[in-house]
């Protein structure tokens, strides 16, 4: 095999290189030719295409997710902000967590198990990465419809991809998202998150600083995992018979990152690094590129020392693979043998491939000779910026107009036809109960898991002497999204807000996952354009500051995109876990209230979606200050002991919560519907900004007071009684029946 | 009647996890010169009617549509009588 | 002086800090043990943590079964040593033969994670004294391969002589023959357990405190002797 | 070189839960006649050195200790060159 080097890139200026077959295009590749002052090697090419790539650098996005730092609300809670592989929140008490949410999506497609297996890794590395101890997970996902043969295919295999990957990592699942919808049947949305805990001083960067500093990969070999996306290789003009086809398929090894995990954290405790990169897309090509140019700005690498699985790669071959449960450290010399004694430890493959420099140059060697030799910077941190086109899509006015109103979609009237809709509704797949998912993860691995799903946010105790704990929820509507992308994203926000804040925590910090179809499509970039901006707008208001994320585009099965799917992660604070607020109902007697306004909300509804198949009009509106009100009542509602139940009114509305509430608690209530509400609106509508709590009937004028106080409209609708949810005058449905319903459909269709 | 054996196995190139921990283990066993393991799967499959080219055909479609997910594993098929 | 009780770490053990947590809020003293020491440090008693030594690759327990670690605890449980295999742990003392018969994949053919009523059969073992015969208590199971097997004639045995020492109520949630949920050794020294008592030890973050007894059981046993 | 290959199946009397599933969807995808399945494992394992009478004794002694579980399962040995 002959090997191109940059001598001989230089020698032969007129070789035709496949930038195309790349994925880059020809001012992209006459850009990296101006860069270097000559034509790349094969492997400079490589790399080149794939941090350029819109996964790596995100040349489309960039421009509209500078806004998360340009309108960051202040705040002292960030002590890392976005850039780093995951941001950094001080919690209090010398504690600090990081989390992230990443997409897995196209891999998951491919192969669900090991797709969302290796999306659970990857995201856990990042959280590693920062120098804190994972501590839980999370998965939204989305798929196509739920009777669908594909997603029977497709769901069984993300779960158990997941289960499998996070149960053996021993990292509790604490809560998640199932949607299904028509849209994501050729791109289902799998989005992984992971939190982490570290005291304040152990933060780690990546970033290669300090010149005679060595380089250390450590954790599985490299193979040819990921490779050969596009089947075509920097190397194939210069290989007459090209490279064996790789597979692109990634396989994960939880085994060998639990080991890892372990091996880093004792590391990190004796302070043994520099800098850490983990290495997720692009590989090596990454971490190198990325470490060097936020460091003293050169690396000089020896790439056959690479530890490999398959003895045939090439060079190319080598930078690009995506093989999992790697990292890459900066350790000092002196400290190097520590390091390694610690990786022996625990049977962990360390290599030194290279040292730190000052040249301003990456330079990779590869049997002595130079493949690879360019300003790092200009491949990790300097790589294309697009303004792509965008555009409200015509279609747009006449979705919006096409609402659901009462003469366009029949709505239920009578007591019949309202409890035959509500069990309908608590029957459909997106409402129904998802234990057959729940139930394949491990929630109580670390014995710190206070709160998991079904409730409305996970809760992990991070300090077990002041019981300090966070609590995490996920939240996106595509539907609504689609209807209004700018107020869409802001209402995925505040459900995931409102969750935090229902569970007793105060809402602090906000991570994302942007899944959109194709960026080269100006209606979908016009969602991504207005559904960043709405977030950022949002989170300024609120004062949650984005620390981190991820864009995940081209989520599109030929023309048709998927729902603009913005996923929203809301990170919050308790500071004693003990005072959580669960979301079933407490003991009999308590007293039942609705806080919040009702309006006649059913555009983007779930109601619309499962009785009549429609999606138009405009989605609930946006109150941020009073997101913020009953945020604060919740809160305090939780500190001061006033509350035994809350629970958020969000997909299903009312009804939809009530019967949550009764389910978690196997607790029926009567209810008494507020007067001059017509009782299907009170029932379905989605008006956001709304809970319902339950409180103990000494502390019930105290808890009306302050809603009072702070303009919050609060209604009381019921009390805790009986075995049934009895809507008074209307109908009444045992729990027991509630429960069947609920928990019948997933396993009809997945067994 | 007829017996199908179907030998799954993943393809060369895709990492083995399995495999490698039964090397690791033999390793520490004291078991040497193991240069490489790899864990599949056999499935035995009896099938009434005779071992004939037809259930030959069958089992291929078998093993390709169910026992096997081709994006990872490859597979052979024995028919027995 | 409290007594001590040892928690081994295998590479993939996950509920060792669960199982030290446990021993520490019965009143013991945990001593962790790694998987390549011989030594067992004097402890009084062991606890085999759950999770996935070596990524429970070929069967749940089978590479631990070697680790230096096990040649003394197998030495030391013949002896006499109270020894809890706790799921991971309850696969491994299994394959080490130090109980009989064996853990399959369940017949759901999925993990499960759920909370478990049991019975508590016998309540003389050394870590089921603190319960009443027949109490039922609830704790938390997750496994996926937790189906617990052996021939007819040992499971007749078990039963026979009080060697069941739980059995799983309301459902069997992965197909163990007879719904067992955990065996002992003849001696009631050596227990498996399949559902995870470590987990149910703090009302806060488990289903119940009812997990706590299997760890006061071993300790009042210790104080006792 | 040689290679080893053991097959590991459970022993008849032991249900075999993946098995059965599998003779579920076979029926479900219209493969008719099939009496029954059991699913078990397969390793190939290379080993340095000649395909002789001691690498047979070795791989016996392999298998029986750590490859399969004698409680619950039983094994064949084959040596190829
Ligand atoms: N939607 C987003 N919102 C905020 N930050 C984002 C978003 N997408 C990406 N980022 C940030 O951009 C940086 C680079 O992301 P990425 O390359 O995906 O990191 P990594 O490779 O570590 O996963 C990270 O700091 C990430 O948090
Ligand atoms: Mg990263």
């Amino acid at each position: 095999m002959t090997v191109d080097t940059v001598a001989h890139a230089a020698a032969t200026p007129d070789v035709v290189q496949p930038f195309a077959e790349l994925g880059l295009k020809p001012d992209e590749y006459e850009r990296i030719r101006a860069i270097l002052g000559r034509r790349p090697t094969s492997s400079e090419l490589a790399m080149y295409s794939v941090m350029w790539s819109e996964h790596c650098s995100y040349k489309s996005s960039k421009v509209h997710l500078r806004q998360f730092g340009e309108k960051a609300p202040k705040t002292d809670a960030l002590l890392v902000g976005i850039g780093e592989n995951a941001g950094v929140v001080d919690i209090g008490q010398g504690w600090a967590v990081t989390f992230k949410v990443e997409s897995h999506n196209h891999p998951s497609y491919v192969e669900p198990y090991q797709g969302a297996a290796t999306g659970v890794g990857g995201i856990v590395r990042d959280i590693l990465t920062m120098g804190a101890r994972p501590v839980a997970v999370m998965d939204p996902l989305r798929f196509g419809p739920a009777d669908a043969p594909d997603t029977r295919r497709v769901l069984p295999g993300v779960v158990a991809g997941i289960g499998g990957y996070g149960n053996c990592l021993g990292l509790p699942n604490i809560g998640g998202e199932v949607v299904f919808d028509e849209t994501y049947l050729g791109n289902p949305l799998v989005n992984a998150l992971c939190v982490g805990t570290l005291r304040h001083g152990d933060i780690k960067l990546a970033k290669a600083s300090g010149p005679g500093n060595l380089v250390v990969l450590f954790g599985a070999k490299t193979g040819g995992d990921g490779i050969g996306g596009v089947s075509v290789l920097a190397s194939e003009t210069f290989d007459a018979d090209g490279p064996a086809k790789r597979p692109s398929v990634q396989v994960g090894d939880p085994f060998t990152e639990k080991v890892l995990i372990e091996c880093c954290l004792e590391i990190f405790a004796a302070d043994l690094v520099v800098g850490i990169q983990d290495l997720g897309g692009a590989g090596l090509s990454c971490a190198t590129s990325e470490l060097a140019s936020a460091g003293s700005g050169g690396m000089h690498v020896v790439l056959d020392r690479v530890p490999l699985r398959d003895p045939t790669l090439s060079p190319e071959e080598i930078l690009m693979s995506e093989s999992q449960e790697r990292m890459c450290a900066v350790v000092e010399p002196a400290k190097a043998a520590r390091f390694l004694e610690i990786c022996e430890r625990w049977d962990v493959t360390a290599t030194v491939v290279g040292e730190v420099t000052d040249t301003g140059r990456l330079v990779v060697e590869w049997h002595g000779e130079v493949v690879v030799d360019v300003p790092p910077r200009t491949v990790a941190h300097e790589g294309p910026v697009y303004h792509r086109p965008f555009a409200r899509p015509g279609g747009q006015d006449d979705l919006q107009a096409d609402a659901p109103t009462a003469d366009r979609l029949p709505r239920p009237s009578t007591p019949d036809e309202l409890r035959a809709t509500l069990l309908r509704m608590v029957a459909a797949p997106n409402l129904a109960a998802k234990t057959w998912v729940t139930s394949q993860y491990d929630r109580y691995v670390r014995g710190n898991t206070v709160l998991a799903q079904p409730e409305d946010a996970g809760m992990v105790r991070v300090d077990e002497e002041t019981g300090l704990g966070v609590a995490l929820a996920t939240d996106g509507n595509g539907r609504h999204c689609r209807l209004d992308p700018y107020a869409g994203a802001q209402l995925a926000l505040a459900e995931a807000y409102r969750n935090v804040a229902a569970s007793g925590a105060r809402p602090l910090a906000v991570t994302n996952c942007l899944n959109f179809g194709s960026p080269e499509d100006p209606a979908v970039m016009w969602q991504f354009a207005e559904a960043t901006r709405g977030l950022a707008d949002a989170c300024l208001e609120l004062g949650v500051p984005v620390t981190g994320g991820n864009v995940s585009f081209y989520n599109q099965t030929g023309e048709v995109a998927i729902l603009p799917t913005p996923v929203v992660g809301v990170l919050g604070v308790i500071d004693d876990v003990d005072r959580r607020t669960p979301m079933g109902f407490g003991p009999e007697g308590e007293t039942v209230l609705l806080v919040g306004e009702t309006r006649d909300e059913l555009g983007g509804s779930e109601w619309a979606h499962v009785v009549h198949g429609h999606l138009g009009g405009l989605p609930p509106v946006v109150d941020l200050r009073r997101e913020r009100q009953l945020a604060e009542i919740l809160v305090a509602g939780s500190r001061d002991g006033m509350l035994t139940a809350a629970h958020d009114v969000s997909d299903g509305g009312l009804a939809q919560a009530l019967v949550e509430m009764c389910l978690r608690s196997g607790r029926g209530a009567r209810v008494f519907l507020p007067d001059g509400v017509d009782p299907f609106v009170a029932l379905f509508s989605e008006s956001a900004g709304r809970a319902v709590v339950a409180v103990p009937r000494s502390e019930e004028l105290r808890f009306t007071d302050m809603c009072v106080a702070r303009h919050v409209p609060v209604v009381r609708i019921g009390v805790v009684d009986g075995d049934a949810l009895d809507v008074q005058e209307q109908f009444s449905v045992t729990v027991e029946e509630l429960r069947a319903a609920s928990e019948a459909t997933l396993p009809a269709l997945f067994g | 009647m007829a017996r199908v054996v179907v030998d799954v196995m993943l393809k060369p190139e895709i990492l083995d996890p399995q495999g490698q921990a039964v090397q690791g283990a033999l390793a520490r066993l004291g078991f040497g010169g193991v240069t490489s393991v790899r864990q599949g799967k056999r499935f035995e499959i009896d099938v009434a009617g005779p071992a004939d080219d037809d259930l030959a055909a069958r089992a291929e479609q078998m093993a390709g549509t169910l026992l096997a997910n081709l994006v990872i594993e490859d597979f052979t098929v024995r028919v027995e009588p | 002086m409290a007594a001590r009780i040892g928690v081994v770490t295998f590479p993939g053990s996950l509920d060792d800090v669960d199982a030290a947590r446990a021993v520490r809020l019965a009143g013991a003293e945990p001593v962790a043990l790694w998987h390549k020491d011989r030594t067992l440090q004097g402890v009084d008693a062991v606890v085999l943590p759950g999770g996935f030594s070596y990524g429970d690759y070929l069967r749940c327990g089978a590479i631990a079964r070697f680790a230096p670690v096990m040649e003394s605890l197998v030495d030391a449980a013949r002896g006499g040593l109270p020894v809890l295999g706790i799921c991971n742990g309850f696969q491994i003392l299994c394959e080490s033969h130090l109980l009989p018969g064996a853990l399959t994949r369940n017949d759901s053919l999925h993990f499960v994670c759920r909370d478990q009523r049991l019975r508590i059969e016998n309540a003389a073992t050394a870590w089921t004294s603190a319960f009443q015969p027949g109490q039922e208590i609830v704790v938390p199971l997750k496994n996926g391969e937790g189906s617990y097997v052996a021939d007819e004639r040992t499971l007749d045995e078990l039963e026979a002589e009080g060697r069941v020492v739980a059995r799983y109520l309301d459902v069997n949630p992965n197909g163990s023959r007879r719904d067992i949920a955990g065996i002992s050794n003849a001696a009631g020294t050596v227990v498996g357990l399949m559902p995870h008592p470590e987990h149910a030890v703090e009302p806060l973050t488990g289903p119940t405190t009812d997990g706590l007894g299997f760890f006061t059981s071993v300790l009042t046993r210790l104080v006792g002797a």
